[in-house]
């Protein structure tokens, strides 16, 4: 325990000069360096990779845009199981710690009210928009829930008093949400084809918008909730049934 | 799955399951686990005596269950894991009935006969072993099972000596292991054949086999007690009496001599052995092990411990015969001692044990008189002192008779000096405790004297030692009949040709 | 060839920068700062191998979808180690245990 | 409807998707999250025999998930020691789920932290299942980005199990933890993309085919070596491994000493052994055989020398799994005949092993409030089954006949004294003694019950949580009679151990 705290502490005086270990690593992490970018330096011109590969499968795809491609269709089975690291982030922040709010319930300023009134359904637009685009441009589930993300933390950041209130349970359907649309359309697939997430050719694009939007609407809920920090006020399994309504602030 | 191999599993499994009931069982249910264990050993020993004579008539016992290439569990039976399992058997229906009497009231005893079961199903494993490897697997489940019997009482004394007996046992158990490995990369084989591997390896490997072959005898020689491995046997003896009949006379000490013959006759094989040079070896060991073990004993005031520091020095009697190989007379000799210092030994200790129990006399400063008192105990007592001694006409004669004859045979003078000595000290340390106890007088009370009954003590302590007591007289009477452990020894020899 | 080279470059020396910070400094913010630089750095040398100069053939699309995964994961990964880092500090960090009780104490006697 | 053929490669994603549809499911819920967890645990044992009857009839299979084939695609492979290591993580996945149940329910039975405790078993479920998903898909996954992910999902899942407690002291080694996760996953992943960069593409089998020895490639070997080392805890790096274990809450040190350790292991293993293999020198190999030879000694001494149970159970980790290091020199003269077979063997037994002791280590916890060694006295009395299960975990530790660690290291020794580098031998002989002495150190304060010990029964600990130690801890010690079907099943389709057992095996 003592010498837990002390390293934690120490950093406050630490010594501007390096000592003999710290140089030693120096030394080392820059050998380390040259020989890396040695290697690089000395690596063939043109890499060899899939650009080609994926470029020959491209229109069985179901979508234009060669990244969402990847994405969600050839290497959907990794984007689903990221999906699932994300989910894994926020039960791990909600293990830890309940969502931290100031103590006292205080009026929202005007000014950052009148933010958010503005900004907030401009960056929901926006994530649509992205999510519909991921199909032929550059876009998608990731880019759209970061901006949906984005909107949750400013609410966040507003101090907001109805965000204090939402309610554990549809938050966690939200969180959930994109995950299990993954899960179903993968094990739905399996059905169809007998491939795990083998969209059927014709279905594939509308299968993968849905896919993506699900998954754009838990991403912004998980960048939120890991943003609040901790579970919401009533995680507690026993006084489940407390909870509100939802707030005007959630869907203005 | 023939007949025969439904009895070796019988054997087996005579005891085992016992003991794990026992294990099961509460605390309070006494008769309950009284009568499984007689009736397990009962039926152990009706088991195993088909089985001699299955083995007397050529029957071949033989389990066989294959590993992993190379390595595979053979359970056989022949007349040396005959001789052995009999002789463990019937002294485990002895030291239960003796365990029983001598437990009643103190607590844990589930716990104490669920091992006591458990350690005599390993020595029959050890007995019935048909390879190294089998036999490896027993002797290290041996020293687990003994060592929760040794800390029983749970001082810190015996708590000192169950640790002292792991770091030997598993010690001597690793060297074991990695010469067994060793053994099997060269030879490709350690099944217990009868004659060794085929003499063609000792001219490419003599070297690499006569170091497995030390490191073999040194990890028998462990349990055995081989000087300078014979540490943790006097600490031992602060284990309850039972156990340390056990010890003695049953199973450890027991296994390290059974583990010595095994390697000698059937590992290596008398031809190659001689071709390797290596007796000479063993045969130094065990004579120092037999003085040391004799002078030691001289010096002890507690009985147990000078027990202990006899069986040291009477155990290497075995490694001795077994050492002049081309000798049979002395070959029978050794191998007839391992019934003959079992039988011996488990007498001696039941009597100290009744002695302590009894009357609390642990020393022989305090045995004066004390034949007055238990006059049948220790009758028992001197009769088993006597045969240690090889007093005619009680066995220990008979195998102190075959090892001399085998060493005149050969015309080693110096073990027949080694014999002499070694006769004499016995009777140097065992003739003042027999002068005192029934000619000494009694000085002042003794230390916590508890029992005034029928008999001199409980029946059930009263019983085992009486009994072995007469084996020890009649085995010795009778050495020549058809039936007799010498007997049997004979029939061995025969069978392995010498 | 030399945008490749350049960008892998930097992003070598970004993942050196933040695997020496890591290492020798003890406050747990620096430390996930640390990993983000070195996870940064990862990223470019992977974005850089993806690309091929205009006319030199497509881009490749699987290292973006890697990085893009990676990105995701670095993101909540660095949550939570924030997180984890702000419990260890709430609840070892004896100078802050300290201020909190002395900050509770007047509290406590106005009550 | 192929898909449901006994024949058909989609079951191979039967392991995958169970625990992750479960883990789904307890998250969302708030009752009968034990009911799921245990259906998906039954589920997925039975999805892993499923799988061995299909590779006992036939053959390794591959699953390209979507349809895609590589180099694009990815692909699920099933193969005897990803068969064995799965089944293993079933087995005592399983036990796990059964013993936490139990734990959990004791806990909460204490009416002082009820609400916590309460709390701690809602998130333990879904983190758990998690963290299933992520093994089962390391086992199985035949890319090394998907790899990457899956050793992310187990990182996390395991680095926030770890903090799952509250204690201070676990969330500190918890954060280290994750660090270290990370740094380990970062610098796999900078392999990774050495590796892209050099060859083009993803999949293990391709890459093996382009093998050769470039320095690109080479950096790549190292690099993801270094993390996956870092992950495994071999010798210097095992730093973060010890407080991790042993303050976390026992089924989780349970799931990270039993299984995840071993799954960046098999994965190093799959790499020097399959995909890189004809770039490994031997001074490499004897660099880690010497890494390995060190961490058995170190970390049995050190495990000698903690006062808490925990923390012992924790440094034998540390020892046991420098074992599997050793096993790499011992290639170099041998092929491949007996690797495979003492790496898998060591992991099962040590999997289950390790496993019972840290539940017992638990229980016993539970039962006294403490888990300091000198004053274990005469648990034996009330908990004679945990102890039981002690000894037998603790035979199996000390690799004594007839357990699974005795068959492992036999297969070590022989190996060692065939190639005749009887170091080796000697280094695994005096580890086994050192695992004697910290295993019955504890050992003797079980057996001793003191003249006035009292014999009262605090609470009565669940079945739950005594039974699972017991199974487990048998398991591993009959692992060693039963040793020839393991190795039957790792020599499906394995052509080199397949020439050993020509007629195949008993």
């Amino acid at each position: 325990m003592r010498t837990e705290e002390k390293i934690i502490t120490r950093s406050r005086n630490r010594h501007k000069r390096l000592d003999a270990f710290q140089r030693i690593l120096l030394l080392l992490v820059i050998c380390l360096t040259t020989l890396l970018g040695s290697i690089i330096w000395t690596m063939p011109e043109n890499p060899p990779g899939l650009a080609d590969a994926v470029a020959l499968m491209q229109e069985h795809s179901g979508v234009k845009s060669p990244v969402t491609a990847v994405l969600l269709n050839f290497r959907g089975y990794d984007t689903l199981l990221e999906v699932m690291v994300l989910l894994l982030a926020v039960i791990g922040a909600w293990s830890l710690a309940k969502a931290h709010f100031p103590q006292q319930e205080r009026e929202a300023n005007p000014v950052q009210m009148g933010v958010v009134r503005l900004l907030v359904p401009l960056m929901f637009l926006v994530a649509a928009y992205l999510v519909w685009q991921g199909s032929h441009l550059a876009g998608g589930a990731f880019q759209g829930g970061a901006i949906l993300g984005a909107a949750g933390v400013l609410m966040l950041v507003t101090e907001l008093p109805c965000l204090r209130a939402i309610p554990a349970h549809p938050l966690r359907i939200g969180l959930v949400l994109g995950p299990l649309i993954f899960v179903g359309v993968a094990l739905f697939c399996l059905f169809l084809t007998g491939d795990l997430l083998g969209y059927p050719e014709e279905t594939a694009g509308w299968l993968i918008l849905l896919i993506e939007a699900g998954c754009a609407i838990s991403i912004g809920l998980t960048l939120a909730s890991l943003f609040a920090g901790g579970h919401p006020e009533d995680e507690r399994p026993k006084n489940q049934e407390q909870a509100k309504g939802p707030c005007k602030g959630e869907r203005p | 799955m023939n007949w025969g191999q439904w009895l070796l599993t019988a054997i087996l499994l005579s005891s085992f399951i016992p003991g794990i009931i026992i294990f099961a069982l509460p605390e309070k249910k006494h008769r309950l686990r009284t009568i499984l264990n007689l009736c397990g050993s009962i039926l152990k020993i009706i088991l195993i005596l088909a089985m001699d004579t299955g083995i007397y008539f050529g029957h071949n016992f033989e389990i066989r269950l294959p590993i992993i290439p190379g390595v595979e569990l053979l359970l056989n039976g022949d007349p040396l894991s005959a001789l052995f399992a009999t002789l463990s058997s019937v002294l485990w229906l002895l030291t239960t009935i003796y365990a029983v009497g001598y437990l009643e009231g103190s607590p844990n005893r589930s716990h104490f006969f669920g091992y006591f079961s458990l350690c005599v199903t390993v020595t029959i494993g050890i007995a019935l072993a048909g390879n190294l490897i089998t036999f490896l697997l027993f002797y290290e489940m041996l020293t687990l099972t003994t060592y929760p019997l040794i800390i029983h009482r749970g001082t810190k004394k015996s708590l000192r000596a169950g640790r002292n007996y792991l770091i030997y046992a598993l010690s001597g158990g690793a060297v074991f292991l990695f010469a067994v490995v060793a053994l099997q990369t060269v030879v490709g084989t350690t099944d217990f054949t009868g004659t060794g591997f085929p003499s063609t390896f000792i001219d490419t490997h003599a070297t690499v086999l006569s170091l497995i072959f030390v490191l073999l005898i040194i990890g028998v020689g462990v349990k055995a007690a081989l000087v300078p491995l014979h540490g943790w046997l006097p600490q031992a003896m602060v284990a309850p009496a039972p156990v340390s009949a056990l010890l003695h006379a049953v199973a450890v000490v027991k296994a390290g001599a059974f583990g010595i013959l095994r390697i000698v006759l059937d590992v290596y094989g008398p031809q190659n052995l001689l071709l390797l040079g290596v007796l000479p070896l063993l045969a130094t060991v065990a004579s120092i092990t037999i003085l040391y073990g004799s002078l030691r004993a001289l010096q002890q005031d507690d009985l147990k411990r000078r027990l202990a520091f006899s069986t040291i020095s009477q155990v290497s009697y075995i490694a001795l015969g077994i050492s002049l190989i081309d000798q049979p007379l002395a070959v029978i000799g050794g191998l007839v001692h391992l019934v003959h210092q079992g039988l011996m030994k488990i007498t001696l200790f039941f009597c100290a044990g009744n002695l302590a129990e009894t009357l609390g006399i642990h020393r022989i400063s305090e045995m004066d008189g004390v034949a007055r008192r238990m006059p049948l105990t220790m009758a028992a007592f001197s009769i088993g002192a006597l045969g240690m001694i090889g007093i005619p006409p009680t066995v220990g004669f008979v195998s102190k008779w075959y090892l001399g004859l085998g060493a005149l045979a050969a015309g080693n003078w110096w073990v027949v000096f080694i014999l002499a000595v070694s006769s004499l000290l016995n009777a140097c340390y065992f003739l003042p405790i027999l002068i005192r106890a029934w000619f000494g007088k009694q000085q002042g009370s003794w230390p916590e004297e508890q029992y005034l009954g029928r008999f001199e003590t409980r029946l059930m302590l009263l019983a085992p030692p009486l009994i072995t007591a007469f084996i020890v007289m009649a085995a010795g009477v009778v050495a020549n009949a058809q039936i007799s452990p010498l007997a049997w020894v004979r029939f061995i020899v025969r069978e392995y040709g010498l | 060839m030399i945008t490749t080279l350049l960008y892998s470059m930097t992003g070598l020396i970004l993942f050196a920068m933040g695997l020496f910070t890591l290492i020798i400094h003890s406050h747990p913010l620096r430390k996930i700062l640390a990993v983000n630089v070195m996870s940064t750095g990862v990223f470019l040398i992977l974005v850089a191998a993806a690309y091929k100069p205009l006319g030199l053939g497509k881009i490749d699309p699987v290292p973006h979808a890697m990085v893009l995964t990676g990105i995701v994961v670095s993101v909540s990964v660095t949550a939570l180690a924030l997180l984890l880092a702000c419990r260890v500090q709430e609840t070892s960090n004896l100078d802050l245990l300290e201020r909190r009780k002395q900050e509770a104490r007047p509290k406590e006697s106005n009550q | 409807m192929t898909a449901f053929q006994l024949a058909a490669p989609a079951w191979m994603i039967v392991p995958i998707i169970l625990p992750l549809i479960a883990g789904l499911f307890c998250f969302l819920f708030n009752r009968r999250i034990f009911a799921i967890a245990l259906t998906a645990a039954l589920a997925n044992l039975l999805g892993v025999c499923i799988l061995i009857y299909q590779l006992l009839f036939f053959g390794p299979m591959r699953c390209h998930m979507g349809g895609w084939q590589t180099p694009i695609g990815i692909t699920l492979r099933t193969d005897g020691p990803a068969l064995l290591m799965l089944l293993t993580t079933a087995i005592t996945g399983l036990a796990v789920t059964l013993y936490a149940r139990g734990y959990f329910s004791y806990r909460i039975l204490n009416p002082r932290h009820a609400a916590r405790h309460q709390q701690q078993q809602r998130y333990f479920w879904p983190l758990w299942m998690l963290l299933l998903t992520g093994l089962n898909g390391l086992f199985l996954s035949n890319d090394i980005f998907n790899l990457y992910v899956t050793l992310e999902l187990i990182a996390i899942s395991a680095a926030s199990l770890a903090a799952l407690s509250g204690k201070p002291a676990s969330q500190l080694a918890a954060f280290r933890y994750l660090l270290v996760s990370l740094l380990g996953s970062l610098t796999y992943l900078l392999g990774v993309v050495f590796l892209y960069r050099s060859c083009g593409v993803l999949d293990l089998d391709l890459l093996q085919n382009l093998m050769q020895n470039a320095p690109g490639i080479r950096a790549a070997l190292a690099l993801m070596s270094i993390g996956l080392l870092l992950k495994t805890a071999l010798f210097p790096l095992h730093f973060w491994l010890p407080p991790a274990h042993a303050n976390a809450l026992a089924p989780v040190s349970v799931i990270l000493s039993a299984l995840v350790v071993k799954g960046s292991f098999y994965l190093l293993f799959r790499f020097w052994f399959e995909v890189f293999t004809p770039i490994i020198t031997t001074s490499a190999l004897n660099f880690m055989g010497t890494l390995g030879a060190i961490a058995i000694v170190w970390g049995a001494i050190q495990a000698m020398r903690q006062p808490r149970l925990k923390l012992m159970v924790a440094y034998s980790t540390v020892s046991q799994l420098g074992y599997l290091f050793i096993a790499f020199p011992l290639t170099r003269i041998d092929g491949n005949i007996h690797i495979w077979g003492i790496v898998i063997f060591m992991a099962m037994a040590h999997a289950c092993a390790k496993s019972a002791m840290f539940m017992v280590a638990g229980t016993v916890f539970l039962h006294l409030g403490h888990d300091r060694i000198k004053d274990l006295n005469g648990i034996r009395a009330n908990l004679p089954i945990t102890v039981f299960a002690y000894g037998i975990a603790g035979v199996s530790l000390m690799g004594l006949p007839p357990s699974g660690g005795f068959i492992a290291k036999w297969l070590l020794l022989s190996s060692a004294l065939t190639s005749s580098q009887w170091w080796w031998a000697l280094v695994i002989i005096v580890g086994s003694l050192l695992a004697m002495i910290y295993v019955f150190r504890v050992m003797s304060h079980f057996f001793v019950i003191p003249e006035d010990y009292a014999f009262t029964k605090p609470t009565p600990v669940s079945p739950l949580m005594e039974w699972p130690a017991l199974a487990l801890a048998l398991i591993s010690l009959l692992l060693g009679l039963a040793a020839s079907w393991p190795l039957y099943i790792l020599a499906q389709g394995n052509v080199v151990l397949a020439q050993i057992f020509p007629g195949g095996l008993p």
